[in-house]
């Protein structure tokens, strides 16, 4: 258990890449990167969770009453995400683009950029 | 208003006018646009020049707490920028390339998007505001948010010409790769996190001393890890082949500045990364990462080189050239000491304006012929003299002829990595600007014989017929603009070798980059240390000798080339070499994963 | 490449950083430890400042510089997906046939989009109390505009989205956050300084300038993603290139 | 760990991961309703979890995701009308899965508002739970509505097309 | 010990969801698995004490996400559809 999100981090970042590699299909591959993405929340939190915590926001609890979870990485994760949706809109824009003017999404299929 | 107080300034002044420009850009006449955008670039551009020169007497490094949050006994919950010469330097440097990129633009493009005249000045304002936040930033994390923010501009300046069909493909794997690259950082600096508590380069340092003695997997670790996306964007090999694939791609303008500035600006980082956290005690072994550094430094110096002298097309010829350089850059680094330093920052400077004004030059062939073909041109540049004359000065500046300021950077970097080095250095200079001077050659004077079916291209090659990025068809007549930043931008690069204030204030920022513990009493006591003094950068008699032999080799070896018969076909032994630079994303990934056990096989 | 190189490169590299992450792993403190000195520190912090929520006063006061850097993150990639799929010459635009919705469908959105409006809007005004924020708030407020296009129509949607509009608050929103980090530098704080009363603890009003910079993301966020998602929707719906349109006639 | 967060992992394991592995797999007639069915299950997870933690501020995840649950649902449903169309869901099950969706909504609801008690926190509860039951509710209304527009269709209007 | 048991299915969930989401191919079934990645995120959020992340994960995750991928394949898709008509032709 102690290492377990560890672990499910790297799990998750080493699937992502090997999806990114494979892929066929460039939307897919969008997706893939997301994978790969997800595995820094993972890891983020994992770091800064503390047996017995709870979150750090006193609109319900009093300040001290309670061990709570460290809100550092939790605001890294927070700027993450928002990070990952932005990339993942940007990316796709591209891939509509690429269908548009090479008339298909397979990186398989496009060799214009060589050498 | 003191120093400290300004650098935030430069890092807003860009965001600012972006917002503005778009917010009126709907109504903003196309002129008025982009008088906006240079009035804001060159704002921050002023007030890090003002900032850089209050410095510039004083052995400081202003460092502001954004939000007032001042550390009490060392520690403290905000974050920091930090505005030593170097770090200052390099967003004077980044404002500058963007005035210049954005007054070549000017009249360059065709028309902008419909009821979005501001878009482009907004974008480059944009990442001009990532790149200085990246340059003065002293947090780790926020690195990393001002890494991605250069980088998603970028992706977005990149694809720009969504008409062009590889535009939007270099675009992105270019996206794909340096994400993915963010993110290993981005695991790395959770590890870091994980290890010390902290996320302040000097934080961390400082929580690194705590535990001094050899660096555990943990470290080593973190350090790769965030090292990897650095390097990504520094295209170190194996990381290196997006930026052919975005070079050869993006708008010239964009070109000007991702050569000029963002992939050193990885390189910065890197080194930023190094010093501040991991050279005190408790970090990593000098020795470990002077071979990691070095031997990714000469496979990418050699590896870029080789690929430079292959191409035909001419972006891609000098985006291959940007990586031959950032490996010499990467070696001088390598050093780990201030001499290496100052000597890579005053090659960085050279490269940067000779770089950008080889763009921009080719930019004027795009616009003139449609065409960045060597073969394709052959001949047609006859008729724009000046062109060919600040092309081939740029090609002999990049061969390191002195007195530019390449040479200057080239002959201290090579003297501080020290023996065989300096025949490396000199052969990467020669061949690279030797293709330089081939394809001038080439095209402006029409030397050597007209290649019969320029039209023809082997499959594994990429030939340079391209749509013109101009309004309309090619432009009545090349505007000033055009011709004028380029001419500038090579003066610039001689006054990098001849102005010797220059020199010295690189040598004194050099010794403060590389000042561990000065950077941390600085930071979190804010007590001004003075380093210990070592010579600044000069030019030796060796030097300026080795300098000519390059300039030589490259003139020789440009007019050896087109006097024999052009060869259709592709040399045989390059195959295998070609065929790595496939333009798929998935070998790109591969290579990527591969590039990161390298480094930390050579690390470890 | 070919696909068996690539998978040997990839199979290797693959296996040296799992090698490398795994041994990170055996040193990393166990999970759910106790030593976070920044995260403690930085709760002492928020509640020095009066803000019940520690999250919104890392994102939005301590750590306010990153999250300027996010946001102009998300202008920036809002502003490149604009120019990125914007009309080209080439492509023509077509009235989209009015899709068929069940009419038990378009009640329960119409219903639904106040409900999500004011979810959203409570979720960013509460963003320095409870969970949620700008960022959070702002999504959601976005979404619910779209319940439109999802479960009615999407002229309806047009006709509640002047784009224009929404691009104008975006850059606002940037401007502002920017101009309340900046308000105070004439009086001598520093860039992003917390200039206002801290207020009264676990109050609307508590937190000085949080709530401000909150509601600057919330108005980005929302306005962006609106953006965004036109541009897309645009593309899909609407924008035909002319040789598809000149099939389509035929 | 006490009851309510067991009854919370419990659902998550016996509840949300078989709708999980009904999103998952199949053709879109089962995953659409799957899909709904996983977030109302999560929802419910979400508030017996803050229950758990007796963190009444972690309600506001729940009364989000009884929102936006519906609305990807809808989403799913709009877009992928035409693959609905092609292979109608069975009616019987779209109707126990409905159901199956009520029960489990009061079934948490009501015991959570009477651990609640009276207030502000009970009406937020109810709230969330009567969007639950609507949002499931309409998304059967929508696949339906789907699976039968299908049928009497000439071209699809600006659908995509249901060839994978 | 029992106590983290809740994470550790988390965690399971996240990792089956992520694999899924590369496995599988097509991108609107992958549409489908990657909102499934969101939600189970979102929970495994909940269960480390992280509320607000899993509130922008589920605004994220729930419907802008799949929104822009479904809308990306019915653009790509529909010009491949015209092609391929052309092509008859």
């Amino acid at each position: 258990m102690s290492a377990a999100p560890y672990v499910v981090a790297g799990w998750l970042f080493l699937m992502g890449c090997y999806g990114l590699a494979t892929s066929r299909n460039l939307i897919h591959a969008v997706g893939c990167l997301a994978v790969c993405q997800s595995s820094t929340y993972v890891l983020l939190l994992a770091v800064g969770y503390r047996s017995g915590g709870t979150a750090p926001v006193f609109s319900d609890i009093a300040p001290g009453s309670r061990p709570v979870v460290d809100p550092i990485v939790q605001a890294l994760t927070l700027t993450d995400i928002v990070i990952g949706a932005t990339v993942t809109a940007l990316l796709l824009s591209l891939v509509i683009q690429v269908a548009k003017r090479h008339r298909t999404v397979d990186p398989d299929e496009l060799s214009e950029l060589r050498g | 208003m003191s120093v400290a107080q300004t650098l935030p300034l430069i890092v807003i002044t860009p965001m600012f006018g972006a917002a503005l420009l778009v917010g009126a850009g709907r109504r903003l006449p196309r002129f008025a646009a982009e008088t906006l955008g240079c009035l804001f670039a060159a704002g921050a551009a002023v007030l890090a020049l003002l900032a850089l020169a209050a410095t510039g007497s004083s052995a400081g490094q202003p460092a502001e707490w954004v939000g007032g949050w001042r550390p009490h006994n060392g520690v403290s919950v905000g974050i920091v920028l930090v505005g030593d010469r170097t770090g200052l330097g390099l967003a004077t440097l980044v404002s500058l390339l963007v005035l210049a990129a954005l007054a070549y633009a000017w009249r360059y493009f065709a028309e902008p998007p419909r009821r979005h005249a501001g878009s482009f000045p907004a974008l480059v304002l944009l990442f001009q505001a990532g790149m200085c936040g990246f340059t003065l930033t002293g947090d780790l994390f926020n690195a990393f948010v001002f890494f991605e923010l250069m980088g998603v501009v970028a992706y977005a300046l990149t694809g720009y010409r969504v008409e062009e069909a590889r535009a939007v493909q270099g675009a992105l794997v270019f996206g794909v790769v340096n994400s993915l690259g963010g993110y290993t950082t981005l695991l790395g600096i959770g590890l870091l996190y994980a290890h010390t508590g902290e996320l302040g380069f000097a934080q961390i340092g400082n929580a690194l001393a705590g535990s001094p003695g050899t660096p555990d997997a943990l470290l080593i670790a973190g350090f790769t890890l965030v090292v990897t996306g650095l390097l990504v964007k520094a295209a170190a090999v194996p990381f290196h082949f997006w930026l052919a694939d975005a070079h050869a791609v993006a708008p010239t303008p964009v070109c000007m500045l991702m050569s000029g500035v963002m992939v050193e600006l990885g390189l910065y980082g890197a080194a930023r990364v190094y010093w501040t956290v991991f050279a005190g005690p408790g970090g990593m072994p000098a020795a470990d990462a002077h071979r990691a550094l070095l031997a990714l430094g000469v496979l990418t110096a050699v590896l870029g080189t080789l690929m430079c002298w292959q191409q035909r097309h001419l972006k891609r010829l000098l985006a291959y050239s940007t990586v031959a350089h950032a490996g010499l850059f990467l070696m001088g680094l390598a050093v780990l000491s201030p001499a290496g330093v100052g000597g890579v920052a005053v090659y960085v400077l050279g490269h940067a304006g000779v770089k950008a004004a080889l763009f921009a030059c080719v930019g004027i062939l795009l616009d003139r012929f449609a065409s960045v073909d060597e073969h394709q041109l052959h001949g047609r540049g006859r008729e724009l003299p000046w062109v060919g004359a600040l092309f081939g000065a740029g090609g002999l500046a990049l061969a390191g002829l002195p007195p530019f300021g390449t040479a200057l950077g080239k002959a201290v970097t090579e003297e501080a990595v020290g023996g065989w080095a300096t025949a490396l250095f000199v052969l990467v200079s020669a061949v690279t600007g030797g293709a330089v001077l081939r394809a001038g050659a080439r095209v402006f004077l029409g030397l050597g014989t007209r290649p019969a079916d320029a039209g023809r291209h082997p499959a594994d090659e990429t030939a340079g017929e391209e749509e013109p990025e101009t309004r309309g068809g090619p432009l009545s007549r090349i505007p000033d603009t055009m011709l004028t930043v380029p001419a500038v931008l090579l003066a610039a690069a001689l006054a990098v070798g001849l102005v010797p204030g220059l020199r010295t204030g690189i040598g004194q920022a050099a010794d403060a980059f590389t000042d561990h513990a000065g950077y941390l009493a600085a930071v979190l006591h804010g007590r001004a240390a003075e380093p210990v003094p070592t010579p600044p950068p000069h030019w030796t008699a060796s030097g300026v000798l080795w300098g000519l032999v390059a300039t030589a080799l490259a003139a020789g070896l440009a007019l050896w080339t087109v006097r024999r018969p052009v060869r259709d076909d592709v040399a045989r032994w390059t195959v295998p070499l070609r065929r790595m630079h496939s333009g798929h994303v998935g070998d790109y990934i591969a290579w990527f994963l591969a590039g990161v056990t390298l480094l930390g096989a050579l690390i470890a | 490449m070919t696909m068996r190189l690539r998978m040997w490169v990839l199979a290797l590299g693959g296996l040296g950083v799992a090698v490398l992450y795994v041994l990170a792993c055996l040193d990393l403190p166990s999970f759910g430890g106790h030593r976070h000195p920044y995260g403690d520190r930085a709760v002492r912090a928020a509640l020095a400042r009066h803000t019940a929520n520690t999250i919104s006063s890392v994102n939005f006061d301590q750590r306010a510089l990153d999250t300027l850097g996010e946001e102009s993150i998300l202008f920036g990639s809002v502003l490149g997906t604009v120019v990125l799929l914007r009309q080209t010459r080439d492509e023509d635009r077509q009235q989209p046939e009015p899709a068929r919705v069940a009419p038990s469908v378009r009640r329960y959105a119409l219903f639904a989009l106040p409900v999500t409006l004011l979810i959203g809007l409570y979720i960013v005004a509460h963003g320095q109390l409870s969970p949620g924020g700008g960022f959070q708030g702002g999504v959601v407020v976005a979404t619910s505009l779209h319940l439109l296009y999802i479960a009615v129509d999407y002229r309806a949607l047009e006709r509640i989205r002047p784009l224009g509009l929404y691009e104008v608050a975006d850059a606002a929103g940037e401007a502002a956050y920017v101009l309340v980090g900046a308000a105070a530098l004439p009086a001598g704080w520093a860039f992003l300084g917390n200039f206002l009363p801290y207020g009264t603890f676990n109050t609307l009003a508590s937190g000085g300038t949080v709530p401000l910079l909150n509601a600057a993301i919330g108005v980005e966020v929302a306005a962006g993603v609106v953006v965004l998602l036109a541009r897309f929707l645009d593309q899909a719906v609407e924008i035909v290139s002319t040789d598809e349109e000149a099939e389509g006639r035929a | 760990m006490n009851g309510w967060t067991a009854a919370g992992t419990a659902l998550l394991l016996c509840g949300f991961a078989p709708a999980a592995c009904g999103v998952a797999t199949g053709r879109a007639s089962r995953r659409v309703p799957a899909q709904n069915v996983a977030t109302t299950l999560l929802s419910l997870v979400f508030l017996l979890l803050a229950q758990g933690f007796a963190r009444p501020a972690y309600v506001d995840t729940a009364l989000v995701l009884s929102v936006l649950g519906p609305a990807g649902t809808l989403l799913f449903v709009r877009l992928l009308a035409d693959q609905l169309a092609d292979h109608p869901p069975g009616e019987r099950r779209l109707r126990a899965l409905t159901v199956g969706n009520y029960v489990a909504v009061a079934a948490v609801v009501l015991p959570l508002s009477a651990a609640a008690g009276p207030g502000r926190a009970m009406v937020k509860l109810l709230i969330i739970g009567v969007l639950l039951a609507l949002g499931s509710w309409v998304a059967t209304r929508a696949v339906h509505a789907a699976a039968a527009m299908g049928h009497g269709r000439g071209a699809p209007a600006e659908g995509m097309s249901g060839d994978r | 010990m029992t106590g983290e048991l809740p994470v550790l299915l988390g965690l399971l969930l996240v990792a089956a969801a992520g694999t899924g989401a590369v496995l599988v191919r097509d991108p609107v079934r992958q549409s489908f698995v990657l909102s499934l990645l969101g939600l189970s995120l979102a929970a495994l959020f909940l269960l480390l004490q992280a509320p607000d992340v899993a509130l922008s994960q589920l605004a994220v995750g729930s419907a802008l996400t799949p929104l822009m991928v479904l809308l990306s394949v019915r653009k790509v898709r529909r010009k491949a559809r015209s092609e391929r008509r052309e092509e008859r032709e």
